[in-house]
């Protein structure tokens, strides 16, 4: 057994983590909240370059055969620095989808997001639906689609949408033009843009659709694990800045005439987090390793146990952080509060705790039958 | 023993329902049920009916304008407030400055400023914590240098919850930096107009702006703005602590976001986990029932005319976490629907949309007003002698 | 509203409290716990002569019309003094069953009860129906009964149990005679004294059916909330020892040169614990009030509220007063372990936190659909 | 990155399987599966079984007779000895004092204990813990006087885990009292049957005879039995809390736990709530889950040569706080089944008839070995600087 990074990783997170430093702050990302599309166009433009893009994705599509160590390795040091560059929603959301879907088409669309060609945004949830993204609400009619999709992350500055259906039984992918669908734009609780799409009984034509049943269903839920563990690793790179941020105020902030980390009880909530981020961190480790794995039960119940177990503990670490710094910790202003935000909206997106919890129980099942 | 409310407190409670249906104003109403917050316009014009009803200031003694209630019926009186869709009242008037004046303040200042805080004419904010002087309010700095016919103030207050809305803010000051560090402090209204004020807006992580900064230079004040006497600050800052528990625990307002959540879980579709998400909610609603007859004791005690029971020490400390879980479970629950931020369009069930706002603001309730650690310290030397 | 305790109810708890001091301890409980047989003659004497006996029954059954706040006065203090003397198993339990049930023959067996010149225990639970003691699994069949009624409160030395069965869909309460059952004797978790019962192709005579139906099916029912309610007071005396024990322990104990009351993670504890005492005292007046109501849902909704809420909030004062008291907590020789086994015991009799959650989820639909 | 096990690993683990299938007593793996825990006579046949296998000090050094596995073999060793059944090994001889006697030790003091400790012949217990030095241990009281060729040694210890099954005790002695209190410490072997020793037993919470208290008048110890020098007891006594944590954190113990109460429920019947037991389970198994890679990144560490990293910082507060948690699921879902305390004949499962003892037992291991609260001081000090 062996948690070392390999040297490829190392480099990957050094250079994300030199490149953030030196393109992106806490001044650029609150002023980023403000715009009304993400998509940044000379740090677009430096992330293309720094071969980001073809990172997650083999090298048969044009990729440069990445692991998911190594895209999180960038995902985590993004959540570290809060930034809101839509590299998760534009090229490895719709990128993994289609790498995943592998048809000629869906292979062929996957090349101009590697190439940053095409602007593609994943939009697999809907209203009714809840998180089964096997399951959409949305429903053909012969060769109309009349639905919403809702939560389509930088869904508003995308040419082109992948957008799950059901019809009858069967699942379908579909890659549809934005500009055939109604948009509404609006914020998201981490600061991201995203989009409701709204077709209006539009036609369907076989080109559109991308695949249908099982080939859909695997592509979707491998999608689906992939996606939650790159949210813990969001999730774990603000949290460590969470603790670094507070262990640093409690050192510093005096009151009573001492600094507040000489109270014991400050001291022992400061301990609590760090153990719970090193348990964080172990569990990160253990699901960038399985959430890629052949069985899919076993990736289940892995990328399940993790999402679960940080939905409490890397939102409690959050919280703490708040209410350790007190009154400037839920001010707009210092950087505490939109971490709390993130790691909220993470343990939301792709999945609650209380549907993992359920989800693991199934996939722990689907494991035992194996055995 | 008897947990009932009596036939009059039915009735009363009767007239109040009554009255909320027709009074509480509908885009209140459903300012409310969208789990959002009024702006100074629609608090400021509901308070003000409430004023002219009498029922603003409901803590207050008869001889001071309030209505002669009891503590059951205050507490009626808030469950059906809440119930109607109507948000809490502002507490820096009614609650606060208010019983200080009528309790430290001479004849004069009475006259001058309690007809103001009764009919909500006039909106008041609190002066107390400063950068250096949060959890330890008492090493507090702004100065007030007494000249003449007036004090020169200068300094800063933070975290000053709707100074931007206030026609006056009540302050503790420095007005002796020679004594112990509490003797020294003073309670003085100042005129938010005044020259040499300040406010800066600090907005919330839930968005919006609620608090502020606010710096005084050379900021004069008449001395016949000082409550009670120079060095009597912390007297005063004490006595508003041990003030009114009756409705500190947020029971009716929490209720009142469980039924919302509720309401709102009814509605979700087929496939969702309705069967875990009411677990959830039941666990919430017995954590609020104990809250609820602690509160009943409290209110039981006041209207004995007997000082707050032991039972009352924790209503603070419980009442904020419970309204944390309750917001948490809010977020939770409403899974994905709860990730859009500034929607116009409702996506699924609105009540969802806006949970995580109310979630963030909520993080401040075991902050403000004394943290829950430090509110623990208080208890563990006053209440367990330790 | 008043929470006051009637001046009865006063002299009741103090009346109680006096004699439990004068005729109980530490000592004599833990000599108690060695016995086979927990019917001590003088301490039953007295408890009769205390009126004890006639306490909870209406005057009508020739009781002394006491209510629920009244019994519950001493079983509080019984906790708090740790006293296993059966009142409540041989004595209240079986006694409002028999009132419950309100027939000839049911209310002549009370009377005896009352007299102190019968033994009656309750059999209401048995192997697989967990605590939904209004579905037995002990089946009738023809006129036999064949099966087995387990963890019988004191049935030991009863003479008569009264038992729980079903015939066909139909609830029956039973009152057998004990010494045509097979009888296993073992101690309880509290310290108490219990027994399975096998019965072997037991004859059932006309003469020893109760009740039947509906008004087996109300008076199990309304059993069970008394006793639920009986369960809080007891955990609550036996919390509030805790409390005190622990207060007094972290003010006296030194370590590092000074009280362990004096660090501010204690002060912490001790706040909380005091606080979960305070609104558990809260709970108990409520219950004791709502668990004698008219309306069953009301009462079922009032009582699983506490009993719900006891089991995570007094266990939790008993866990943290061990914790507290460090390896002392832990043995026998001192009263906290033995308050932490009554409170963990009585959160399990009659209904865990999760069965309890189940049945306020379900009595609350029931009181909705009344309003 | 790699989080499997080797081909050599999964080789060795299966000869460990196939050894533990063959060799764990019956009587022994039942005992277990009831939840009970083994005598003296049952746990020292096992260890003697193991000793002779070469596997009972499996932690340490090859030249002093352990098996020279890797930290990840023997990891792995303890999954499969937990999950055969066996319970684990009795720590005093193995993993504490023999590792200080091969490390502080004499040649003379090395051959003469090791071997025991090897072949589980010789059983050792603590002697740390006095009445008014159980957190603050630096404040012990026992003193041993030197006299010629012997000390003599008068006090008290303690919560000493099986001292009436052991034949020797180490200990912690005060030989100098003139000097700051960790300086004046020495770490003595005592012959549990020199005279002068009363062994009295304390009964524990679950109703079993496991600690003691042991008094010392005036009893002879030879120098020879000094390990060290004097005042080097308080350094050996640090030494051994920082040695090996591959298996402090007890995730096979808890793992074979989760195991048997999830067998348990399975078998429960069918008007059980099956559904909410398997969330409560599944939460319980996500914390291990945590809990055991956690522990992997320390195994692999230890593996690498280096030393402990903060990882494991909390390996024993997790594993304690955990091994309590699912010892309560396992109380509270077995609902009436976990009151009987001392029935034989089974009461539905047995696993829950017996569960409530286990429960009661483990309150202790958040206390013993300094409690979570010193754990935590601790770490607030050497690993937050604070």
């Amino acid at each position: 057994m062996d948690f070392k990074l390999s040297e490829n990783t190392t480099i990957i997170a050094d250079t994300a983590r030199r490149y953030l430093k030196d393109n992106y702050s806490f001044d650029v990302y609150r002023s980023q909240l403000q715009e009304a599309d993400h998509l940044h166009a000379a740090r677009w433009q430096a992330m293309l370059e720094l071969g980001w893009f073809g990172l997650p994705f083999p090298e048969s599509c044009g990729g440069y055969g990445g692991n998911l160590v190594d895209v999180a390795a960038i995902v985590r040091e993004a959540g570290a620095a809060l930034c809101l560059d839509p590299f998760v929603d534009l090229v490895v959301s719709p990128g993994k989808l289609l790498e995943y879907i592998n048809t000629p088409e869906s292979l062929a669309i996957l090349e101009d997001v590697i190439a940053g060609q095409a602007r593609v945004a994943c939009g697999l949830y809907d209203r009714h639906a809840g998180y089964q993204v096997t399951r959409p609400s949305l429903r053909l009619n012969g060769d109309r689609l009349s639905g919403q999709k809702h939560v389509v992350p930088d869904g508003g500055c995308a040419e082109t949408v992948l957008v799950s259906a059901m019809n009858g039984d069967e699942l379908l992918i579909l890659a549809l033009p934005v500009e055939q669908c109604q948009i509404e734009r609006y914020r998201l609780l981490d600061g991201g843009r995203a989009a409701s799409l709204t077709l209006d009984d539009l036609e369907v034509s076989d080109a559109m659709i991308l695949c249908r049943g099982e080939v859909a269903r695997q592509a979707v839920s491998g999608w689906f694990d992939y996606l939650c563990a790159l949210d813990c690793a969001r999730m774990y790179g603000a949290a460590s800045q969470v603790f670094q941020h507070t262990l640093e105020y409690a050192r510093t902030r005096k009151q009573f005439g001492k600094a507040i980390g000489s109270f014991q009880v400050i001291q022992h909530y400061l301990v609590d987090m760090f153990i719970d981020l090193q348990q964080l961190e172990s569990m990160l480790l253990m699901v960038l390793v399985k959430a890629e794995s052949e069985t899919v039960s076993e990736r289940a119940r892995a990328t399940s146990a993790a999402k679960a177990y940080y939905a409490s503990q890397a939102v409690r670490i959050a919280q703490q952080g708040i209410q350790i710094h007190g009154g400037v910790g839920v001010t707009e202003e210092l950087n505490i509060g939109h971490y709390f935000r993130l790691i909220t909206h993470c343990s939301l997106s792709h999945g609650s705790r209380d549907y993992h919890v359920s989800r693991f129980i199934e996939a722990e099942a689907a494991v035992d039958e194996q055995v | 023993m008897n947990l009932e409310f009596s036939d009059e407190e039915l009735a009363f409670r009767e007239t109040i329902r009554q009255w909320m249906k027709a009074n509480v104003p509908d885009d209140l109403r459903r300012c409310t049920a969208r789990g959002a917050m009024p702006g100074k316009e629609m608090q400021q014009r509901w308070e003000r009916l409430l004023g002219k009803q009498g029922w603003l200031t409901v803590t207050w003694p008869e001889q001071y304008g309030g209505p002669g209630w009891t503590a059951t019926q205050r507490y009626i009186f808030d469950l059906e407030r809440a119930s109607a869709g109507a948000p809490p009242t502002s507490p820096f008037g009614v609650a606060m400055v208010g019983p200080v004046l009528y309790t430290f303040g001479s004849a004069e200042q009475k006259d001058r400023w309690l007809p103001g805080i009764r009919s909500g004419e006039m909106l008041w904010c609190q002066g107390y914590s400063e950068p250096n002087a949060g959890s330890d309010l008492a090493s507090l700095k702004t100065r007030a240098e007494r000249h003449d016919d007036h004090y020169l103030v200068n300094g800063q207050k933070i975290w000053t919850t709707q100074a931007h809305w206030a026609d006056m803010m009540f302050c503790l000051v420095r007005t002796d930096s020679t004594v112990k560090q509490q003797q020294g402090i003073s309670f003085l209204l100042i005129d938010m107009k005044t020259s040499g004020i300040e406010v800066r807006p600090i907005y919330s992580i839930d968005g919006h702006h609620h608090l502020n900064e606010v710096y005084f230079t050379d900021v004069k004040v008449p001395v016949e703005n000082l409550v009670g006497t120079e060095g009597m600050g912390w007297t005063i800052a004490k006595f508003l602590l041990t003030h009114e528990r009756t409705t500190i625990a947020g029971v009716a307002d929490t209720q009142n976001e469980i039924n919302r959540l509720k309401a709102a879980l009814a509605a979700m579709p087929d496939n969702y986990d309705k069967h875990q998400a009411a677990r959830r909610v039941a666990a919430l609603e017995i954590d609020l029932m104990a809250l609820e007859y602690t509160n009943f004791r409290t209110v039981a005690a006041t209207d004995e005319g007997k000082p707050f029971g032991p039972e009352s020490s924790g209503l603070k400390i419980k009442g904020t976490e419970l309204q944390q879980s309750v917001s948490q479970a809010m977020v939770e629950l409403g899974e994905l629907m709860s990730l859009p931020w500034d929607n116009e369009e409702p996506i699924g069930n609105e009540v969802f949309n806006r949970a995580s706002r109310r979630y963030n603001f909520l993080r401040a309730c075991t902050i403000y007003g004394g943290s829950n650690e430090i509110q623990k310290n208080v208890l563990a030397k006053m209440l367990l002698g330790l």
